[in-house]
């Protein structure tokens, strides 16, 4: 069975740099797959192209069977894959609900929803992601108002909200506290039952406690990839990253 | 229409696009290191008109002398201007263009007070209302001397930003300003002194264009957008700035040889509407610097 | 009980209460000039309405909205023309004052009433779109697009004063004649002519009003506040920027051809940059993320103008230049956040949760 | 609450929906008050004050209330003292038209004196002609117009360079060169132009507009050297104006050589682009204030004198601006004198001014005299050259008062009567705008 996402070739240049080397992924359905290398190596720029956010040199992205390289972001949205930036991205003028509420995009066409003041299923919908993101509480609140971990969680809401087949995301437990990141941990591995995820991450116990399957990108390219333990062991990836942490 | 007269229209095309750019300098160097749409520009233009004037007038300053104290007296009106006020506004990017619109009613209306609303003049030296010509090439002295000044300025400005430590300083906060700011780099300071750098050559252009035209407190309103469409096509750099004006200047003075000067704005801008439909960053910027 | 500024309920109570004023107005003053005066303030109002949608809701400031003002007033002022031309005189005499001698093909839809009047609003609203699709396409916005509305203002400004055989140039269409529609003669001192523009306002506030609360209006504002997360949210900005602004320039096309009806004069001055930005320096002082407070800003700038400005006289711009320079520094969102701070005062301290609507009034930003 | 009837049917008509208003609702005009003897005569003077267009327009207010003082000195006007009501149009045309209904329908005053450029007089006629008032319009213009409320005492298209383009044909060469700026006016103009320039035998090289307020002379320059014509023939207004006489010397044109005949750079204009840019050149006006008579020595000593004389000079635009008062004077008596002093309204001023002269002894310009079917002025254009102070020596004077016609190089049209436009076919059509 082939993956919900498949990267074939992928490859990207600034000016004469290479930043995506021939890079191919695949992702298969309802797994989790890590996203891990050191700074550089990569990991944000293919979440970009993924995402539409950047075009490709060369290489294509496929997602559910279907040619999606450099679709707009919108089109990419739709199509089922959600984002969480790497500096959490909320609606900071408007309140927690509203953020959710906009995030809720089954109907997107700006001419219909002049005339739509209620969406169907977003009151359930709504209250279910509030309760999983903690959030339940802080509905009435201006998200610029909103702890760092809260923001986290908002901007996961908002992805969940909408209902994305794969859900990618960019360091989700940055600057997190210990007790922040247990709640995230948790949230996780709840979403873990019925989406695909792709998680960026540093915190390598963060990974141990979530991953299914674990991609080590170096350089722009492919290194390793496989389970946590296989990766672990892997000598290459302690040279041009274990290492390098414990350096730091 | 012969060789001669399309040869003086490219060079007419030359002057006029060094009036528009020294009309733009100051613009770019405040939109390209601060990210300010100043809509006041136009009436520091007016300013730098008004000082030389008033040097001329008042205390029998050398036409020549006027120029530099133009720069000084309007580059001291920035740094009040941007200490005042747009130093509050810089993460207000809209805000600050209409705050500024906001100072350049006040600025022409308070000349207006001052001055009246009748037109003044600037006197220069003789040799400055002659011309020069050469075979059937033929151009205005005057036109030459804003030409060298901007050269000049462009020049001045290059050294100073890519060749002096102000200058590291400048694009050190340009680029981020936090790590900067790390660097011990005071930002704030950065900011004050190039938008004053940036008034100080509003104020030159001003002394310039008295001369060529009228000094009317309403005489900056006619350069603002003219320059603002340079600093956009530009992008906000200054080689962009400089290329975006040689070659709208160019345009004007060729497209108003073969049709006249009014059709030739319209091209112009519908060309430049044109244009960043396909390249809106303009010609330098780097693209995609977003989050 | 959270602040009466943001409960949906009260806003439409004060919407119906400042439509009620305005329209008793016409039977307690016996006042033609102030009547014509009111109704030329209503389409102001209306001006600062569309600005105040597009950039207090939409974060597109426009500084170009006299391009679609003035496309819709040169479409009336040419329809109201063609009404005073006979068949003996088919050809309006700015035409044979510049030498043409048929009627171009531009005027043709005019000469009938109905589809003049449709093509006034129509164009405008047509060019916003294809602009809009062009600009918003290439992501032009925030400081960028307000230069582009204003270089293609001075483009428009440019071509109708060139054109003069066409357009009139500098000195602009006077059609001699009151409208004529549907047999009526709308004079415009009369209470008539109040009405339309009373009716006409009321409407596009009420719809905006309406488009604010929508899901639309709801994801617009999302994008005036970080475009880039709700197109990973799967909508189009630019679709949503585009139908925002020509929803303004709808509006304000409409205002161009109520302003033809009052004053039968149409003049590039319609599309000077000036005006353009007065109606931005309205909604700014009235209240950008406020609809009435931007029309009241329009009310109270131009009352003042027409009344102090008098007395003033030569301190008026400097007077208004200086109090738009403090609202801008100290009060972003205009007087209207100064009743939002005194509803504030009384508000319960504890906040609500989820008992709060999901309403489209914005918190104003720090 | 005092409802009268008219406010209870107003608001019947609001509940009835709004169309049914229209026939309830009674014109102001018809319940306009009548004058008064013994309380002073109210007319309205709409200029701008501030803005672009204060610089010649602060010079028409201050006149006006100069010719005003002196005629309250002398008497008023039918017994009473005027009572100028002065606006401040702040060179926006929205406000002109604005500031025109308060005079009219709050101020109610007699009449209206306003207006520099033809595009705030446009702004303004709609109201003026619908209320039937009666505006002065005291400076030069194109013509083509034929409203049935308006009195213009400065010369017409037709009447401003008929003596001019022969003359400089005649001193200078055939070969000409028409710059000016982009709009109505100096289209016109150079229509007329066109027609001496032919009856001359001169010949048109080329013909250039630049845009209002423009002030990059160098293409239109460029082609003037390429086209080498013997003089230019220019009706470059504003600020335009005074960057092209500069960048005309600047660009090495030599004034002896190619002088430029204008029909607007006054007074002002040279005294604002410094004299050395403007002497040489030509001007063609009615008014010039080195006139050498008696009269124009009193109305120039009188105004620089006067608290209203700061600027420090006068100029033709002025100086037709003060005929206006005095043909308002001459039109109201005679109108009073008709129907009675209680009944004079702006028609019955309007209707009675045909034909009124301001003689020798009034007029700094010499007698003009309204023409009694288009309403324009008789008048005498004449020649200036100027010096190296910024004054102008008078060097031709016309022989004889040039008879105004707003349709002259529009046969077609028609022709203006008092009662409108009288077409070839003879049918007559009011308010031809």
């Amino acid at each position: 069975m082939a993956g919900l996402l498949e990267i074939h070739n992928l490859s990207k240049s600034f000016d004469t740099i290479k930043v995506i080397d021939d890079f191919s992924l695949e992702v298969v359905e309802g797994t989790l797959c890590c996203l891990v290398g050191p700074n550089g190596a990569g990991k944000t720029t293919t979440m970009d192209l993924i995402t539409g956010r950047i075009k490709p040199s060369s290489g294509k992205v496929v997602f559910a069977g279907q040619d999606i390289t450099a679709q707009p972001e919108h089109v990419i949205a739709r199509a089922g894959i959600g984002r969480k930036f790497q500096v959490p991205a909320v609606l900071r003028d408007l309140t927690v609900r509203q953020n959710l509420t906009v995030a809720f995009s089954r109907q997107t066409n700006p001419f219909w929803n002049l005339f739509r003041f209620r969406s169907p299923g977003l009151e359930r919908k709504l209250d279910e992601i509030a309760t999983l993101a903690g959030l339940t509480d802080r509905l009435g609140e201006r998200a610029g108002i909103l702890s760092h971990g809260e923001t986290q969680w908002l901007e996961i809401g908002m992805v969940l909200m909408q209902e994305p087949r794969l859900m990618l995301m960019d360091e989700p437990i940055a600057g997190m506290t210990e007790s922040e990141i247990e709640k995230t941990a948790a949230i996780f591995k709840e979403l873990r039952k019925t989406t695909t995820l792709i998680v960026v991450e540093h915190d390598m116990g963060f990974v141990r406690e979530i991953a299914d399957v674990v991609t080590v990108m170096h350089m722009g390219s492919l290194l390793a990839q496989g389970t946590i333990q296989d990766i672990e062991a892997d000598p290459r990836v302690r040279d041009v990253y274990l290492g390098e942490q414990e350096a730091a | 229409m012969d060789f001669g007269s399309i040869l003086n229209a490219l060079i007419l095309g030359v002057s006029i696009a060094s009036i528009w750019l020294i009309a733009a300098l100051g613009l770019t160097i405040i939109y390209g290191a601060a990210g300010v749409i100043n809509m006041a520009h136009g009436e520091l233009i007016m300013l730098g008109a008004y000082s030389s004037y008033m040097l001329q007038y008042y205390l029998g300053v050398p036409y020549l002398l006027c120029i530099p104290a133009s720069f000084v007296i309007v580059a001291l009106v920035g740094l009040i201007l941007e200490r005042g006020l747009i130093q509050y506004l810089y993460n207000r990017p809209l805000d600050t263009l209409l705050a500024t619109y906001g100072v350049s009613l006040v600025l022409m209306q308070g000349v207006r007070l001052i001055f009246g609303s009748d037109p003044k003049y600037l006197a220069v030296p003789e040799i400055f209302s002659s011309n020069l010509s050469l075979g059937f090439l033929s151009i205005s002295t005057f036109r030459v001397i804003v030409l060298l000044v901007t050269a000049l300025l462009v020049l001045a400005l290059w050294l100073l930003f890519y060749k002096t430590r102000f200058g590291v300083q400048v694009r050190a906060v340009m680029q981020n300003k936090e790590m900067a700011a790390s660097f011990g780099i005071n930002s704030s300071r950065v900011y004050m002194l190039t938008f004053a750098l940036g008034a100080g050559l509003a104020g030159v252009a001003g002394s310039l264009f008295g001369v060529l035209n009228i000094v009317l407190p309403t005489m900056g309103a006619s350069y603002v957008v003219q320059a603002f469409l340079m600093v956009v096509v530009g992008g906000g750099s200054l080689a962009g700035s400089v290329v975006a004006s040689g070659v709208t200047g160019e345009m004007q003075s060729v497209f108003a040889f073969f049709t006249n000067d009014t059709f030739a704005r319209f091209l112009i801008f519908v060309l430049i509407v044109v244009f960043l439909r396909f390249r809106p960053q303009g010609l330098f910027a780097k693209a995609g610097t977003r989050r | 009980m959270g602040n009466l500024y943001h409960n949906k309920t009260a806003q439409w109570l004060a919407y119906a209460a400042f439509f009620a004023v305005l329209a008793i107005v016409p039977m307690r003053i016996d006042d033609d000039f102030l009547l014509n005066q009111l109704a030329t303030y209503g389409v102001y109002g209306m001006l600062a309405l569309s600005i105040s949608l597009c950039w207090g809701f939409g974060g597109i400031l426009n500084l170009g909205q006299g391009i679609a003002f003035g496309l819709g007033a040169y479409g009336m002022a040419m329809t109201m023309q063609m009404q005073t031309q006979t068949e003996s005189n088919p050809i309006p005499p700015l035409m044979l004052n510049n030498g043409l001698d048929y009627l171009p093909m531009l005027w043709w839809p005019f000469a009938n009433t109905g589809l003049g009047i449709v093509c006034a609003i129509a164009v405008p609203t047509l060019f916003c779109a294809i602009f809009g699709t062009i600009m918003f396409r290439a992501r032009v916005s925030g400081p960028f697009f307000a230069i582009m509305t204003l270089a293609m203002l001075s483009a428009f400004y440019t071509i109708i004063l060139d054109r003069q055989a066409y357009t009139g140039g500098v000195n602009g269409i006077t059609p001699p004649s009151p409208l004529q529609f549907a047999g009526v003669e709308v004079d415009p001192y009369s209470p008539l002519a109040y009405w339309t523009v009373f009716f006409a306002l009321m409407i596009a506030t009420v719809l905006a009003k309406l488009i604010t609360q929508s899901s639309f209006g709801l994801v617009t504002q999302a994008i005036r506040d970080d475009a880039e997360r709700v197109r990973f949210l799967g909508y189009s900005v630019a679709g949503y920027e585009t139908m925002i602004y020509t929803i303004a320039g709808l509006i304000a096309a409409v205002a161009g051809c109520l302003w033809v009806m009052l004053v039968q004069y149409v003049s590039p001055a319609q599309l000077d940059v000036g005006f353009s930005l007065s109606m931005v320096i309205w909604a700014a002082i009235g209240g950008r993320l406020s609809l009435v407070g931007a029309i009241v800003g329009a009310f109270v700038i131009q009352g003042a103008q027409s009344y102090l400005g008098d007395t003033f006289l030569s301190t008026w711009l400097l007077i208004l230049g200086g109090f738009f320079i403090v609202i801008v520094r100290f009060l972003p969102n205009g007087l209207a956040s100064l009743l939002e701070a005194a509803l504030g005062l009384f508000a319960t301290r504890k906040p609500k949760s989820s008992a709060e609507s999901n309403g489209a009034e914005p918190v104003p930003a720090e | 609450m005092d409802f009268t009837r008219r406010k209870l049917l107003k608001t019947a008509g609001l509940a009835s929906g709004a169309l049914l208003a229209p026939h309830i609702w009674v014109p102001s005009e018809a319940r306009a008050a009548a004058l008064k003897k013994g309380e002073p005569l109210k007319v309205g003077v709409l200029f701008s004050l501030t803005g672009a267009l204060a610089v010649p327009e602060e010079d028409s207010t201050l006149v006006l209330q100069y010719a005003f003082d002196e005629i309250n000195k002398a008497g008023g006007v039918g017994g009473v003292p005027v009572e100028p009501v002065i606006v401040d149009a702040k060179s926006d045309f929205n406000v002109y038209s604005e500031k025109t209904k308060e005079l009219i329908l709050r101020d109610k005053v007699i009449a209206i004196f306003g207006c520099y450029t033809s595009a705030s007089r446009k702004a303004i006629l709609p109201t003026i002609m619908q209320r039937d008032h009666l505006l002065y319009y005291p400076t030069c213009y194109e013509g083509a117009e034929c409203t049935q409320n308006t009195i213009c005492t400065g010369p017409l298209a037709n009447q401003h360079s008929k003596d001019l383009i022969p003359f400089m044909v005649q001193n200078f060469g055939k070969k000409v060169f028409f710059v000016g700026s982009n709009y109505v006016w100096p289209k016109e103009s150079n229509k007329n132009a066109k027609i001496w320039l032919e009856q001359a035998g001169g010949e048109l090289l080329g013909e250039e507009y630049i845009p209002l307020g423009s002030s990059e002379f160098g293409p239109v320059l460029n082609k003037i050297r390429d086209a080498k014509p013997n003089f230019i023939f220019s009706t470059v207004v504003g600020a335009s104006d005074i960057a092209f006489h500069k960048q005309f010397k600047q660009e090495g044109f030599k004034v002896d050589q190619m002088p430029i005949a204008s029909l607007t750079t006054g007074e002002i204009e040279t005294r604002a682009m410094g004299a050395e840019f403007g002497a040489g050149h030509f001007l063609s006006a009615p008014y010039f204030q080195t006139l050498d008579n008696p009269t124009n020595q009193k109305f120039v000593e009188g105004f620089l004198k006067s608290p209203y004389g700061k600027n420090g000079t006068t100029h033709y635009n002025m100086e037709e601006t003060y005929l206006s008062a005095y043909v308002f004077k001459s039109g109201f008596e005679k109108a009073a004198a008709a129907v009675g002093f209680e009944n004079v309204t702006p028609r019955a001023i309007r209707d009675h001014s045909g034909g009124i002269r301001v003689e020798d002894a009034v007029s700094p310009e010499g007698l003009i005299w309204i023409d009694d079917q288009n309403f324009n002025t008789w008048l005498k254009p004449k020649i200036g050259q100027c010096q190296a102070d910024g004054t102008f020596k008078i060097v031709k004077a016309a022989d004889a008062q040039v008879a105004p016609d707003p349709y002259s190089i529009y046969p077609d049209i028609g022709v203006c009567t008092k009662d409108g436009l009288k077409a070839p076919d003879g049918k007559i059509r009011k308010n031809v705008i």
